[in-house]
C-alpha cells in the first residue's frame, strides 16, 4: 500500500515538475509546482516525517507559492505573457541543458542505484525535530534567523525603490 | 490513533456540513431580518425554510457560462479548491467521541495546512477571471487570508504548548478538568479575530466589498460555480467556529444531561450566531487599517501570548 | 516502520532536482528560473528527508527546515529583484538582462 | 608651587605659545605678546632654574613609548650645562622675539613666524632637557624642522624655499648619522638614558664600536653644526628673516652639535682618536670657513661663514678636551653673534633690505648707535680683551697648545682671520665713502634697546665662564698670541680696507687672486662638489632609469595576468543561465570524478 502510494505520488511530482518547467503560461507552471510539491509533501508523509511534511504545504506550498502568484499577478504575467514567453523558450535551447542534467542524473543513477541492499527507514517526530532543532542545531536557528531577517529587509528595500519613479 | 471513520461518517459528516451550510444561509437571512427590523424569506416552505433549496436548484440549472475572456481551467478550478478545502478541513474535526472522519495525531497542522491551501481560491478565481475587480479582490483575499493565518497559527500554538501535541481529539480530552478558553483568553480572542478574517466574514469582508469591487473575486463567477464560492465560505466558517470549540471551549464536553455530540453542536451554533451577529454589528475597516491592525497588533500579542505560555508551562 | 525503499526516494529526488535543472538552464524568464530554483531546493530537501528517516535521526528534517528558510527568504529577494528588474528594463528576459558583466578594458 | 618650578615649564610654555599662535586667529599685538610673552616667561623660569642651587635635576614626567627593554620616559635632565645651554636659547631667544615684535611688524607671515619661532624654542629646550637620547632627538628634529620652516618664511621666492630644502636635507644626512649612532649605542649598552649610557661606557673602552658610535654622533653634530664636510647650508640658510638667522643659525640651533658633544664628552674621552678627528674637523672649517668670510661680498653670508668658523672653534675646544671652554664659547658666541646679526638687520632694514656689501659704507654718522652695537660685537668676536670673545676663545686656545701646537696655530690662524673679516665687516660697513642713504625703517626703541642689552653681554658677559673651567687662569706668555693677532688682523684690515684700499683693487687683477677670490666666495667650491658627487650622478641614474628596468618583471607579471584576464573575460559575460551551466557542469564533473574515484 505504501509503495504504491509512493510510486503514485512520485510519478505525479515528476509529471507535475516536468510541466512546470516546460509551460508558458507562469499561472499554469505555478500550479502544477504547487501540485509537484504536495506529492513530495506526501512523500515526506510516507517517509513518515509529518512535520516536514506539513511545513511543506503550509510554508512551501501555502506562502512561498502564494508569493509568486503575487508577483506574477502584478507583473500580468499570466495568459499576457504566454506569447512573450513561447518566443523565449525556443526548442534548441533545450539540447545542452537536457544533455547536461541526463548526464548529472546518470551519475546519480550509478551512484544511488549502486546501493542494493534495503535499508528500513524510520519515522521522526515532530518532538524529536524540535528537541534537535532548539538544542544541537540552535546556532543554525539563529542563523536561519538572521537570513530571513536580512531577506526581510532586502526585499523590503527593493520593492520600496521600485516606488519612486526615476530612482 | 491513525485512520479512517466508517463509510457513514465520511458520507454523514461532509453531507452534513453542506447541509449545515445551506441552512444557515436560511438562518443568517433570517436572523439579519430580524435584527434590522424586517422579515426576510419567508414564502417557500415553514418560514421559508425552502428558500435555500430553492436557490441551490436555480444555480443548478443556471446556464454554465464562463467568460471567454478568462483563463478557462484555473477558472473552474478556483471555486473548488476553495469547497474541497473547506469540507476536508471538516473531515478532520472531532465530534464526538467516535464521531469524526479522519483521526490523525497531526490534525491540526494539517487543518493549518488546508487553510493556507485554500488561500488559492480566491487568488486564482481573481486571476483566472482576467478582470480588474476580481484582481483586486483575489489579491486582497490572498493577501489578508494569508496575514492573518499566521496569527490564527500562532493563537493555536497556545493550547498546542500546554497540551503538547498537535492531536485534536487529545486536545479535547484534556480540556476534561477545564476548558482552554481560561488559560488561553488572549489566544481565544486572537484566534476569534484571525477565524472571522480568515473566512473573508464581515466585518473584514474587504475582498468583496460591494461598493469598491463590485463582488470582489466572485464577480465574474455565477451559476453552480458561484454556489460553489458561496457554500464553501459557509463552510469555512462552520470549520472555523468548530475549530475554536475544539481549541477553547472543550469540544464535546459538557454536562451529563445531553449527549457529547449536542453539545458540540449547540456550542457550534453558539458561534455561528456571533458571526452573524457580527455581520450586522459592525463597520467595515479599511483595507490597510485591517492589514497594519493584523501585523501591529495581533502578532506582537499573538507572540506574547506564545511567550506567556512558553515561561508558565516552564516553570 | 516504511516499505519504501531508499534508493527510489534518492532517485526520485535526483530526477526532480535535474528536472529543476534543466528548467533553469532553459528558461530565459526569471520567474520560471525561479520557479526551477524551488523544485530544486524542493528536490535537495527530498534528499535530506530520505536521509533523515533512513537513520531515525531528526537532523534530516532539520536540515529541510533551514531549505526552507533560506528558499522563503531566496524568494522574497528574488522576487523583489524580479519587480524591480520588470521596473527598469522592461523585460524578464534574463539573456538581455546582464549588466553585471566584464567589459572589454 | 615648588621652587624651582618644574622643568617641563620651560619648553612647555613656548608649546603653549605656538598652540595658540597656530590655532588663534590673533591681532598682530597679541601675537606679539604670545610669542614674546611665552619665551619671556620660560627665560624667567629658567633664570629661577640657573639661580636654584646648582644641583642635578633628574625629573620624569611620563612614559613616551615602552617597548620589551625600551622605555623612553619624558624625562628630564638637568645640570650646569643644562642651565647654560637654558640661559642661552631662553634668554637671547627672548631678546630676539623682543627685536622681532619690530623687525617683523608688518609682515604677512608674522603669526606664522611667531609660532614657529616659539615651536623652535621649545624644541631646543627640549633637546637641551632631555635626559635620554630619543626625547633629545624629538628636540633635535623639532629644530630642524623649525629651521626648515623659518628658512622658507618667504617661501613665495623659490629661492628661498630652494635654502630651506637645501638645509633639511643636509642636515638629514647627519641626523640619520645620528641616528644610527643612537641604534649602535642601544644595540649594545640597552639603554638610551643618557647619564645610565655614559656610566656603562666604562668596560667598552678600546672597542671598536664605541669608535663607529662616536664618528655617528659626530656625524649628527657635523650636520646641525653646519662643520666640515656638512657646511654647505648655512650660508644659504641666511634666505630666512634676519632674527631667525640670529637665534636659529648662529645662536642656538647650530650649536646643537657643540650641545651634543659636550654632553656626550665622556664616550670621547674614551675614544681619543675620534676626538682627535673632532679638533681637526673644528681646526679645519675654522681656516675654511674664515678665509671665505673674508671675500663674501654678502653681509649676512659673511656673518654666517663667520658663525660657521667660530663652531669650528668649539669643535675645535672638544676635540682637545676642553668641552667647558667650547660651552663658555658657546654662550659668548650667541651674545655676541646675535648681537652681529641683529645689528647687521638694522643696517639691511635702514637700506631697504639691501644686503651688498659693495652698497654699503659711511654709515657710521648715519646709524652711530648701531655702529657702536656693530663695533663691540665685532671686538667679541675677534676676542680683543676686555670682550667675552677673549676669554672663552683664549681657554680654548690655551688647551689647543696643551694637546697639540698644530691645534693651536689653525686656531691663531683662525683668530687672524676673524680679527680680518670681522674688521673688513666693520670697516667697509661704517666707514668710507657714502653709497646708500639709510632712508628705510629706522630701528625702533625695542630694537635699540635688544642691542644695547646684547652689548653688555658681549663686553661683560667673558667675566662669568658658566662652568667650572679648569686650569684656565694659569697666565701664560703663550696667551698674549690670540690678542696679538687679533690686533694683527685689526691694523692689517685698517690698511687693506681703510687707509689703501687701492692695494686690493691691484690684487684684483691678478689672475690668481681672482681664481682664489672666487673660490672663496663659493665656500671652497663644495657646492659644485656635492652637485657634482652626488646630485649629478643620481639625476644621471633617474634619467637612465627612466623606463624603469627594475619594474620590468612586474610589468611582466601585469601583462600576464592582464592576458589571462582577456582570455577569462567571456565567461565573465553577465548571463545568469551561462552561470549557472558552469555550475551545473562543476557538479557533473565533480560527481564523475568521484565515481571513477
Amino acid at each position: 500500500m505504501t509503495i504504491l502510494l509512493f510510486y503514485l505520488a512520485a510519478f505525479v511530482a515528476v509529471i507535475a515538475t516536468s510541466l512546470v518547467i516546460t509551460r508558458t503560461n507562469a499561472v499554469h507552471a505555478l500550479i502544477y509546482l504547487i501540485v509537484s510539491l504536495l506529492a513530495t509533501g506526501f512523500v515526506f508523509l510516507l517517509l513518515g516525517a509529518y512535520f516536514a511534511a506539513l511545513l511543506e504545504v503550509i510554508v512551501y506550498a501555502g506562502a512561498v507559492m502564494v508569493l509568486f502568484l503575487f508577483v506574477l499577478m502584478m507583473l500580468g504575467l499570466g495568459r499576457d505573457g504566454e506569447g512573450r514567453e513561447r518566443e523565449l523558450l525556443q526548442p534548441h535551447l533545450w539540447y545542452g541543458p537536457a544533455f547536461l542534467c541526463g548526464v548529472l542524473l546518470g551519475e546519480w543513477g550509478i551512484l544511488f542505484l549502486g546501493w542494493s541492499q534495503p535499508f528500513p527507514l524510520h519515522a521522526v517526530d515532530a518532538k524529536q525535530v524540535g528537541i534537535s532543532l532548539l538544542g544541537p542545531y540552535f546556532l543554525a536557528v539563529e542563523l536561519a534567523s538572521m537570513l530571513l531577517l536580512a531577506g526581510l529587509v532586502g526585499a523590503y528595500h527593493l520593492t520600496e525603490l521600485q516606488r519612486r519613479p526615476g530612482a | 490513533m491513525n485512520g479512517l471513520g466508517s463509510a457513514a461518517d465520511i458520507g454523514g459528516i461532509l453531507g452534513w456540513g453542506i447541509v449545515v451550510a445551506a441552512l444557515m444561509i436560511w438562518v443568517e437571512r433570517r436572523l439579519l431580518a430580524f435584527w434590522q427590523e424586517r422579515l426576510g424569506p419567508n414564502r417557500v416552505g415553514p418560514f421559508g425554510i425552502m428558500q435555500v433549496m430553492a436557490d441551490m436548484l436555480k444555480l443548478f440549472f443556471k446556464d454554465e457560462w464562463v467568460p471567454p475572456f478568462s483563463d478557462r481551467t484555473v477558472f473552474v478550478l478556483a471555486p473548488v479548491i476553495g469547497m474541497m478545502a473547506a469540507l476536508l478541513g471538516l473531515s478532520l474535526i472531532p465530534f464526538a467521541p467516535g464521531v469524526g472522519v479522519a483521526d490523525l495525531n497531526f490534525s491540526l497542522l494539517c487543518l493549518l495546512g488546508l487553510a493556507s491551501l485554500s488561500v488559492y481560491s480566491p487568488l486564482l478565481a481573481g486571476y483566472a477571471s482576467h478582470s480588474k475587480y476580481p484582481l483586486l479582490g483575489g489579491l486582497r483575499a490572498a493577501a489578508q487570508s494569508f496575514s492573518y493565518e499566521v496569527f490564527m497559527g500562532l493563537a493555536a500554538m497556545g493550547v498546542v504548548m500546554q497540551t503538547g501535541t498537535f492531536d485534536l481529539r487529545i486536545i479535547v480530552e484534556s480540556q476534561r478538568e477545564g476548558w482552554y478558553i481560561g488559560p488561553q483568553m488572549l489566544g481565544f480572542v486572537l484566534f476569534l479575530i484571525a477565524a472571522v478574517a480568515e473566512t473573508h466574514r464581515a466585518p473584514f469582508d474587504l475582498p468583496e466589498a460591494e461598493q469598491e469591487l463590485v463582488a470582489g473575486f466572485h464577480t465574474e463567477y455565477s451559476g453552480i460555480k458561484f454556489g460553489m464560492f458561496f457554500v464553501g465560505e459557509y463552510i469555512g466558517i462552520i470549520l472555523n467556529s468548530a475549530l475554536i470549540v475544539t481549541l477553547y471551549l472543550g469540544g464535546w464536553w459538557g454536562p451529563a444531561f445531553l449527549p457529547p455530540l449536542a453539545w458540540f453542536l449547540l456550542k457550534l451554533a453558539g458561534f455561528l450566531a456571533l458571526y452573524l451577529l457580527l455581520r450586522t454589528a459592525l463597520p467595515r475597516p479599511r483595507y490597510d487599517q485591517l492589514m497594519r491592525f493584523g501585523w501591529m497588533v495581533l502578532l506582537p500579542l499573538a507572540l506574547l501570548n506564545l511567550i506567556a505560555t512558553a515561561a508558565w508551562e516552564v516553570f | 516502520m516504511s516499505a519504501v525503499p531508499l534508493t527510489h526516494v534518492l532517485m526520485l529526488s535526483a530526477i526532480l532536482f535535474t528536472l529543476g535543472m534543466a528548467g533553469l538552464l532553459t528558461r530565459r524568464n526569471l520567474i520560471f528560473m525561479l520557479m526551477s530554483l524551488e523544485v530544486m531546493f524542493n528536490a535537495a530537501g527530498l534528499a535530506f528527508i530520505a536521509a533523515g528517516a533512513r537513520w531515525g535521526q531528526a537532523d534530516g528534517q532539520i536540515f529541510f527546515i533551514l531549505i526552507l528558510t533560506l528558499a522563503a527568504a531566496e524568494v522574497g529577494v528574488g522576487l523583489g529583484l524580479a519587480l524591480q528588474i520588470h521596473h527598469r528594463f522592461r523585460t524578464l528576459d534574463m539573456d538581455k538582462v546582464c549588466e553585471l558583466k566584464e567589459t572589454e578594458p | 608651587m615648588s621652587w624651582p618650578l618644574p622643568l617641563w615649564f620651560i619648553p612647555a610654555l613656548p608649546l603653549a605659545g605656538f598652540l595658540l599662535l597656530s590655532l588663534l586667529p590673533l591681532s598682530s599685538r597679541a601675537i606679539a605678546w604670545i610669542g614674546t610673552g611665552s619665551v619671556g616667561l620660560a627665560a624667567l623660569v629658567s633664570l629661577s632654574e640657573i639661580l636654584a642651587p646648582a644641583v642635578v635635576i633628574h625629573q620624569s614626567l611620563d612614559t613616551w613609548m615602552s617597548a620589551a627593554s625600551l622605555t623612553i620616559p619624558f624625562g628630564f635632565y638637568c645640570d650646569g650645562l643644562t642651565r647654560t645651554m637654558l640661559g642661552v636659547i631662553t634668554g637671547v631667544g627672548f631678546l630676539i622675539h623682543l627685536y622681532s615684535t619690530a623687525y617683523m611688524a608688518g609682515d604677512e607671515g608674522y603669526r606664522r613666524f611667531f609660532a614657529a619661532m616659539n615651536l623652535f624654542v621649545a624644541a631646543m629646550t627640549v633637546l637641551v632637557l632631555a635626559d635620554n637620547l630619543v626625547f633629545l632627538y624629538l628636540g633635535w628634529e623639532g629644530v630642524g624642522l623649525c629651521s626648515f620652516l623659518l628658512i622658507g618664511h618667504w617661501y613665495r621666492d623659490p629661492a628661498n624655499g630652494r635654502a630651506a630644502r637645501k638645509a633639511f636635507i643636509v642636515t638629514r644626512v647627519g641626523d640619520t648619522a645620528l641616528v644610527l649612532g643612537l641604534f649602535l649605542l642601544f644595540d649594545r649598552l640597552g639603554s638610551l638614558d643618557i647619564q645610565t649610557l655614559l656610566a656603562g661606557l666604562e668596560p667598552h673602552t678600546g672597542s671598536s664600536w664605541l669608535k663607529v658610535a662616536g664618528l655617528l654622533l659626530l656625524g649628527g653634530a657635523l650636520g646641525k653644526s653646519a662643520q666640515f664636510p656638512l657646511q654647505v647650508w648655512l650660508p644659504d640658510a641666511m634666505a630666512g628673516p634676519t632674527p631667525v638667522s640670529a637665534l636659529i643659525h648662529a645662536a642656538t640651533m647650530v650649536t646643537a652639535g657643540v650641545y651634543l658633544l659636550a654632553r656626550l664628552h665622556p664616550l670621547y674621552d674614551l675614544v681619543p682618536d675620534i676626538r682627535l678627528l673632532v679638533a681637526v674637523v673644528g681646526g679645519v672649517t675654522l681656516l675654511l670657513a674664515g678665509c671665505s668670510a673674508l671675500v663674501q661680498s654678502d653681509l649676512k653670508r659673511a656673518l654666517a661663514w663667520s658663525t660657521i668658523s667660530q663652531i669650528g672653534y668649539m669643535f675645535l675646544g672638544l676635540g682637545v678636551g676642553a668641552w667647558q671652554a667650547s660651552v663658555f664659547h658657546l654662550m659668548t658666541h650667541a651674545f655676541f653673534k646675535a648681537l652681529l646679526f641683529l645689528s647687521a638687520g638694522v643696517v639691511i632694514m635702514a637700506l631697504h633690505h639691501q644686503q651688498d656689501l659693495e652698497a654699503m659704507g659711511g654709515l657710521r654718522r648715519r646709524l652711530p648707535g648701531v655702529f657702536w652695537c656693530f663695533l663691540i660685537g665685532v671686538t667679541a668676536l675677534a676676542a680683543l680683551p676686555p670682550a667675552a670673545g677673549f676669554f672663552s676663545k683664549e681657554a680654548i686656545l690655551d688647551r689647543a697648545y696643551e694637546v697639540s701646537p698644530g691645534l693651536w696655530l689653525l686656531g691663531i690662524g683662525g683668530a687672524l682671520l676673524t680679527s680680518l673679516y670681522g674688521f673688513r665687516l666693520v670697516l667697509r660697513v661704517f666707514f668710507g665713502p657714502e653709497k646708500t642713504y639709510p632712508d628705510g625703517q629706522r630701528p625702533s626703541g625695542v630694537m635699540m634697546m635688544v642691542l644695547v642689552l646684547l652689548s653688555g653681554l658681549s663686553l661683560v658677559g667673558g667675566l662669568f665662564p658658566p662652568l667650572a673651567l679648569a686650569e684656565v687662569s694659569t697666565p701664560r706668555m703663550i696667551s698674549l698670541a690670540g690678542p696679538g693677532v687679533s690686533l694683527l688682523g685689526l691694523g692689517v684690515a685698517g690698511w687693506l680696507w681703510y687707509l689703501r684700499p687701492q692695494i686690493l683693487h691691484g690684487w684684483r687683477r691678478w689672475p690668481l687672486m681672482a681664481v682664489l677670490n672666487r673660490f672663496w666666495l663659493d665656500g671652497w667650491g663644495f657646492d659644485s662638489l656635492y652637485h657634482g658627487l652626488f646630485v649629478q650622478p643620481y639625476q644621471t641614474l633617474s634619467r637612465i632609469n627612466r623606463a624603469d628596468f627594475l619594474n620590468l618583471p612586474f610589468d611582466g607579471l601585469v601583462g600576464f595576468n592582464r592576458t589571462l584576464h582577456a582570455a577569462l573575460l567571456p565567461t565573465q559575460n553577465g548571463r545568469l543561465r551561462w552561470y549557472a551551466t558552469g555550475m551545473g557542469l562543476g557538479v557533473a564533473v565533480l560527481i564523475a570524478w568521484g565515481l571513477c574515484a
